[in-house]
């Protein structure tokens, strides 16, 4: 199934909830808004003519630039991008989706930006969401079990976002 | 001369005798009870050492695999599967104490007077009968069957009893160890994830 | 011949006459073979160095007693110690061998020969490690009980025909029964670390070796059916001439038992595939994850002991023992020899010779059993403990069963043995121990005549 | 997570034990590695395991987002360190996917041959270590023999025996040497006949047999719910293979070889007349099964090797220009999953237009592999947890990144 005609597809069964598409791109992507994750997911998935039935990686990209004469530059405003990569073991064709989400939730710093989970849709979302909440900290509504999984459990911060900055000292190791 | 001094049985019956009875008491008196049950393998083993000194070998070697290799190990098994927390011990109570001295000296006095009315004690000692010239095993055997070399009556009878009678205590602690769980634990614990 | 023994006296026979007893009076039993005893040359029991310190040295009794009792020890636990060195490097070859590379090399030259006393040194060098978690006096007596047992089953075992640390009458009994108590240090050892893997080990290691003494137990019990004895020396001599003597070519049974034999003796020794109280994949090191030093090396000891213990009591009981598989020494070169000298056939000179000789064919037998466990080891994977189990209880228990009730039904009818070997009869063993210990009734008799009869039979045998 | 496992669960009309909490690793012999699983065990049997993971985390990603492309390179190496050519292969597709970057024919070429190799390296360890997870030394040791030879021949064609850095976007660093493809006909030569001792040691042995098969069954459609690739996802019968499957950008490096999925399809795996059968006990998607799956994989390789070797003789050209240490990267994002050993690696780079990426993602094959353990260790003996981690042959330096 091309591009086009998936996109259009969505728009017509889930509305406004798709946000954006770019069908250009190397990988084309189809923005979704956070509250229809789930429910698009559910759709991509169960479909008989879409089947998109593996997760194949869950990617936060962090859109800021700390250096503040770099940031005056660049043309996005700071935000999150969430990148699920689909595909599909039957139909073999791949998606992929896109989530924007603020760096923090109501811009208030140290607030972790909310999205729904899909773990519902797929099981190994919840690893994948793990680490994300885990590297760059967005936490994932549903998640039965969100903690850090690469750091120890009372690592601060999360190393992923560009703001991040190494600990000096972590139980009496040196950080930097 | 210190060759009329050191009779070697002799020796070895006092050895073996002074490690069964102290570390028998050594049973009582500990309050862990995998200690008490190293104690009382040295005390069984002792026991089995004086079996083997009066050439009833089969005896001895009875008395290692049954008690000190099977019931005792049986024991440190139980301990070790059921313990609720580790390095379990038990504490005596006085009351137990007067109670378990009590019943204890019947038992000594009554086992002391059972050995005094035996004969054998009081004639001279018995001649020295080589050691591969002593043949308990198919007497034992044959009376376990229900012969018996002396006359009497064979131990068929008392043999099967005791075996149906362990049977019974072994199908009965299976049964009283079963844990016992409400219905509603038991629902309960099927929900849990 | 004393009255009323009928040799080769139908088996059935017999059980009916045992049942009948109690009515029928006081039977006695008589156990022929140990009048013929032979007790010449040097003895390992005993008595003739005991003589000869006595008699020759002019020493009192107890001193000589003393001296022979350590002369023992220290034979019998050198055989244990240098034999663990000796296993510890052979396994290290013929594991690397089997893994295609060379195993030790360096340390003493040629064949890396002295490897294990390097790492024995290496061991006591080690810092001796209680954790703090543990139950100090308990952890420290469990390797000294593992050892002790393991090294008290050799009291009983025969090297030669009569040499043996303490002949007892029933020492295939004992030496199972006290192989038995290894597992007791295991357990304590497990317990008492204050590790859950440790606990595991001992959990498993107790369950296991439970399970498999009823097994070998029921295989020990056909060879001993056949030579009429628990006493490992009579066992051994029955199998003297050809190796067709051998029990296991003595009938099916005793050949099918052997390998039941074999691979209960394997578990009860805890070798792979069923080490699984020290499975490293699973459980770090299972009973020993805590031990270090020279504790942690008394278990290894013990390990190799024990597998030396059980091949050689393999060895007696289906391979001959003493016996090599033609009867080169005893009736070849001995009878040469004497011819030779004019000495006689018993001279102690001959006989010390002839035994040395089968002392060297025993170990060399046992020498097998153990390197079979150790090919065995680095070739299979491990089994899971429900498996291991299984293995006890589906196949080896009714496997020995069965062929212990084989067994009763080839002695009761002898003549349908299939087994070809066992009629050629080459290099007959002596006539003399064609009876059966113990296993005749006799007529009622005084024990006066049974003296009498002691008496002229040994004045026979000597004569 | 501590209070989580200290519920209380009771077993029900039988002897009760007491249940214990274990922990397996990071220091075990059997955890590949810093692996830390938490068992909750009742005497023998598991009923719970928590995985814990991280203790080789150092975060390469934010280390790719301080390095350009090529100088990242070494970090694919650390990731699943037993195949470290399939790694860079993965990182170096990804980057000239970005980059739109045609390869020529003969690079393409080496570098299958260069990666099927190493897939039989990775296979050998795996079947290595899994003998010895089963309580088996010596086909470790034969496993290592030969990856031995595999890694001399890495060795000559880069200079390194485990960190090689040998692919790169734009190629390789090098040529293979001459006389090497000689060098790796003879190891083919040689290897064949020893597949037959690990069938042999292995795959028919009846130990063998009855510890994996029929134990830590993963069904098809729990395999790909939790995202397993690679022989995990193959061993439950699952007909996917990227190498066939996957973007046109990674399959047309096989165009022209012949190869077949190594797949059960209707009971039967691809040239299994060759090799031992199927045995009885074993059930679609257990140990058993990845294990064989692996196998037959060591066979496909040796199969894709030889062909590349003959394709590789005969393309004319060079072996490819690496892009420049500081090569400006295009604004964009791409991402691309190869067949590693293990599984789907997949690399995601996202550009803003200078040489630095802004974003580096790797997708990890063993990180969702060993997802599914504590589905498939529920009740499962202690002796199996090691048996069934195995099996998914996991590799904590792609986990944990």
């Amino acid at each position: 199934m091309s591009g086009p005609i998936l996109l259009d597809r969505l728009k017509a069964q889930f509305g406004d909830k798709i946000t954006g598409a770019n069908l250009e791109a190397i990988d084309p992507w189809i923005e979704v808004a956070p509250e229809g994750l789930v429910e698009v997911c559910q759709y991509l998935k169960t479909q008989d003519d879409l089947q998109f039935n593996f997760l194949n990686c869950i990617t936060a990209v962090d859109y800021f630039e700390p250096d503040p004469k770099k940031a005056a530059k660049v043309e996005w405003k700071p935000h999150i991008e969430l990148v699920y990569h689909l595909s599909s073991t039957v139909k073999k064709h791949t998606l992929v989706l896109k989530v924007i989400l603020p760096r923090w939730k109501d811009d208030v710093p140290g607030q972790l930006p909310e999205v729904p989970s899909v773990t519902s849709v797929w099981k190994t979302a919840n690893w994948h969401e793990r680490e994300v909440y885990d590297l760059s900290g967005v936490r994932f509504i549903g998640h039965p079990d969100l903690r850090r999984i690469l750091c120890p459990e009372d690592w601060v911060g999360h190393p992923l976002r560009k703001d991040y900055e190494m600990p000096l000292e972590y139980h009496g190791i040196r950080g930097r | 001369m210190i060759g009329a001094v050191i009779d070697w049985s002799a020796f070895l019956f006092y050895l073996f005798a002074a490690v069964a009875c102290g570390f028998a008491l050594a049973v009582v008196l500990s309050n862990h009870i995998v200690h008490m049950a190293f104690y009382l393998t040295l005390a069984l083993g002792a026991t089995a050492g004086l079996f083997l000194l009066t050439g009833s070998q089969f005896v001895g070697a009875m008395q290692f695999m049954i008690y000190v290799g099977g019931t005792l190990v049986l024991l440190v098994f139980g301990v070790m599967l059921t313990a609720q927390h580790r390095f379990v011990s038990i504490r005596t109570r006085a009351g137990e104490w007067i109670t378990a001295a009590v019943l204890g000296g019947a038992l000594l006095m009554l086992l002391g007077y059972v050995a005094w009315a035996v004969p054998d004690w009081h004639a001279a000692p018995p001649a020295h009968v080589p050691p591969e010239q002593v043949e308990s095993t198919s007497r034992l055997g044959l009376a376990l069957t229900g012969v018996r070399m002396d006359g009497g009556s064979g131990y068929a009878l008392p043999f099967v009893i005791v075996s149906v009678h362990l049977l019974v205590v072994l199908i009965g602690a299976g049964y009283l160890a079963r844990a016992r769980v409400r219905v509603s634990d038991a629902a309960a614990r099927k929900e849990m994830p | 011949m004393l009255p009323g023994v009928q040799v080769g006296q139908p088996v059935a026979h017999r059980l009916a006459y045992l049942w009948r007893a109690p009515a029928w009076g006081r039977p006695l039993l008589v156990e022929r073979s140990s009048w013929d005893r032979c007790r010449r040359g040097l003895s390992i029991e005993g008595n003739d160095v005991v003589e000869f310190f006595e008699a020759t040295l002019n020493w009192p009794s107890w001193l000589a007693w003393t001296a022979v009792a350590l002369i023992q020890c220290f034979l019998l636990i050198n055989l244990v110690a240098g034999g663990a060195l000796f296993f510890i490097w052979l396994e290290r070859k013929v594991a690397g061998r089997i893994q295609d590379r060379l195993g030790p090399t360096r340390v003493g030259g040629k064949f890396g020969w002295l490897q294990t006393l390097a790492d024995g040194i290496k061991l006591l060098a080690k810092e001796d490690i209680v954790p703090k978690e543990a139950d100090p006096f308990l952890f420290r007596m469990a390797p000294y009980v593992s050892f002790t047992a393991s090294f008290c089953g050799w009291l009983a075992l025969p090297f030669a025909d009569n040499w043996v640390g303490q002949r007892l009458n029933v020492a295939v009994f004992f030496i199972v029964a006290i192989v038995g108590l290894e597992v007791f240090g295991v357990i304590l050892a497990g317990y008492a670390s204050g590790s859950k893997w440790s606990l595991f080990g001992a959990m498993r290691e107790a369950a296991q070796v439970v399970s498999y003494e009823v097994p070998l137990g029921l295989c020990i019990v056909v060879p001993v059916m056949i030579a009429g004895s628990m006493d490992l020396v009579t066992i051994g001599n029955k199998q003297a001439g050809y190796f067709t003597n051998w029990f296991i070519f003595h009938d099916p049974a005793a050949f099918v038992v052997f390998w039941v034999y074999f691979t209960c003796a394997v578990a009860s020794v805890n070798r792979a595939p069923f080490d699984l109280a020290e499975a490293e994949s699973e459980l770090v090191a299972g009973f020993h994850t805590e031990y270090s030093g020279l504790r942690w090396s008394f278990f290894f000891m013990a390990e190799y002991g024990s597998m030396l213990l059980v091949s050689a009591l393999a060895a007696i009981l289906f391979f001959g023992g003493w016996h090599g598989p033609f009867p080169i020494i005893s009736q070849g070169l001995v009878p040469a020899l004497a011819a030779m000298t004019g000495a006689s056939v018993d001279s102690p000179v001959l006989v010390y010779l002839a035994n040395l000789a089968g002392c060297a064919n025993l170990i060399f037998k046992a020498v097998i059993g153990v390197t079979v466990m150790m090919w065995v080891r680095w070739t299979l994977p491990r089994l899971r403990i429900d498996q291991v189990l299984t293995t006890c209880l589906k196949y080896c228990v009714p496997l020995a069963a069965l062929c212990f009730l084989a067994e009763v039904w080839f002695q009761l009818y002898p003549h349908t043995n299939p087994m070809p070997l066992n009629r050629l009869q080459w290099g007959a063993p002596r006539a003399s121990i064609e009876v059966r210990e113990g296993w005749l009734p006799l007529s009622p008799v005084s024990p006066d005549d049974v003296q009498e009869a002691q008496l002229t039979h040994s004045q026979e045998h000597r004569g | 997570m501590a209070t989580r496992l200290e519920d209380p669960r009771v077993v029900e009309f039988d002897v009760r034990t007491d249940e214990m909490l274990v922990n397996m690793g990071p220091q075990h012999p059997s955890t590949h590695g810093v692996l830390r699983l938490v068992l909750r065990t009742d005497g023998e049997v598991v009923s719970e395991v928590q995985p814990h993971i991280g203790y080789l985390h150092r975060c390469a990603e934010k280390i790719g987002e301080n390095l350009t492309p090529r100088q990242w390179i070494p970090y694919t190496d650390r990731m699943d360190y037993l195949a470290g050519m399939n790694m860079n292969l993965g990182w170096s597709l990804t980057v000239e996917k970005l980059l739109r970057y045609e390869l020529p024919e003969k690079a393409r070429h080496l570098r299958v041959i260069i990666c099927e190799l190493g897939r039989i390296a990775s296979h050998l360890v795996g079947m290595g270590a899994y003998g010895l997870d089963l309580g088996t030394f010596s086909p470790f040791l034969y496993a290592f023999r030969e990856r031995e030879k595999i890694l001399d021949l890495f060795e000559e064609a880069c200079g390194a025996r485990l960190t090689y850095s040998y692919i790169c976007p734009g190629g390789a660093t090098a040529d293979l040497p001459k006389g090497w493809l000689q060098k790796c006909e003879k190891f083919l030569d040689e290897f064949a006949p020893v597949i037959d001792e690990y069938h042999a040691l292995l795959t028919t042995n009846a130990i063998f047999i009855k510890r994996t098969a029929g134990i830590g069954i993963l069904p098809a459609e729990m395999a790909i719910d939790y995202g397993c690739s690679g022989p995990v996802l193959r061993g439950s019968g699952v007909d996917f293979d990227l190498r066939r499957d996957g973007e046109p950008r990674y399959t047309s490096m096989y165009d022209g070889y012949a190869f077949e999925v190594v797949v059960q399809k209707d009971g039967h795996y691809p040239r299994d007349h060759k090799y031992p059968p199927v045995p009885k006990e074993a059930v679609l998607g257990d140990c058993w099964h990845r294990f064989y799956v692996r196998m037959l994989e060591v066979v496909q390789s040796m199969d894709l090797v030889r062909q590349g070797i003959e394709f590789y003789s005969r393309s004319k050209g060079d072996w490819g220009t690496p892009i420049k240490l500081n090569q400006k990267l295009p604004k964009g994002e791409a991402y691309l999953e190869t067949e590693a050993p293990r599984g789907q690696m997949g690399f995601y780079i996202v550009s803003d237009g200078s040489s630095i990426p802004w974003r580096v993602r790797a997708r990890s094959s063993s990180f969702c592999n060993l997802s599914v353990v504590s589905e498939l260790c529920r009740g499962c003996l202690i002796a199996d947890v090691p048996a069934i981690v195995g099996s998914l042959d996991i590799v904590m330096g792609e986990i944990d990144r």
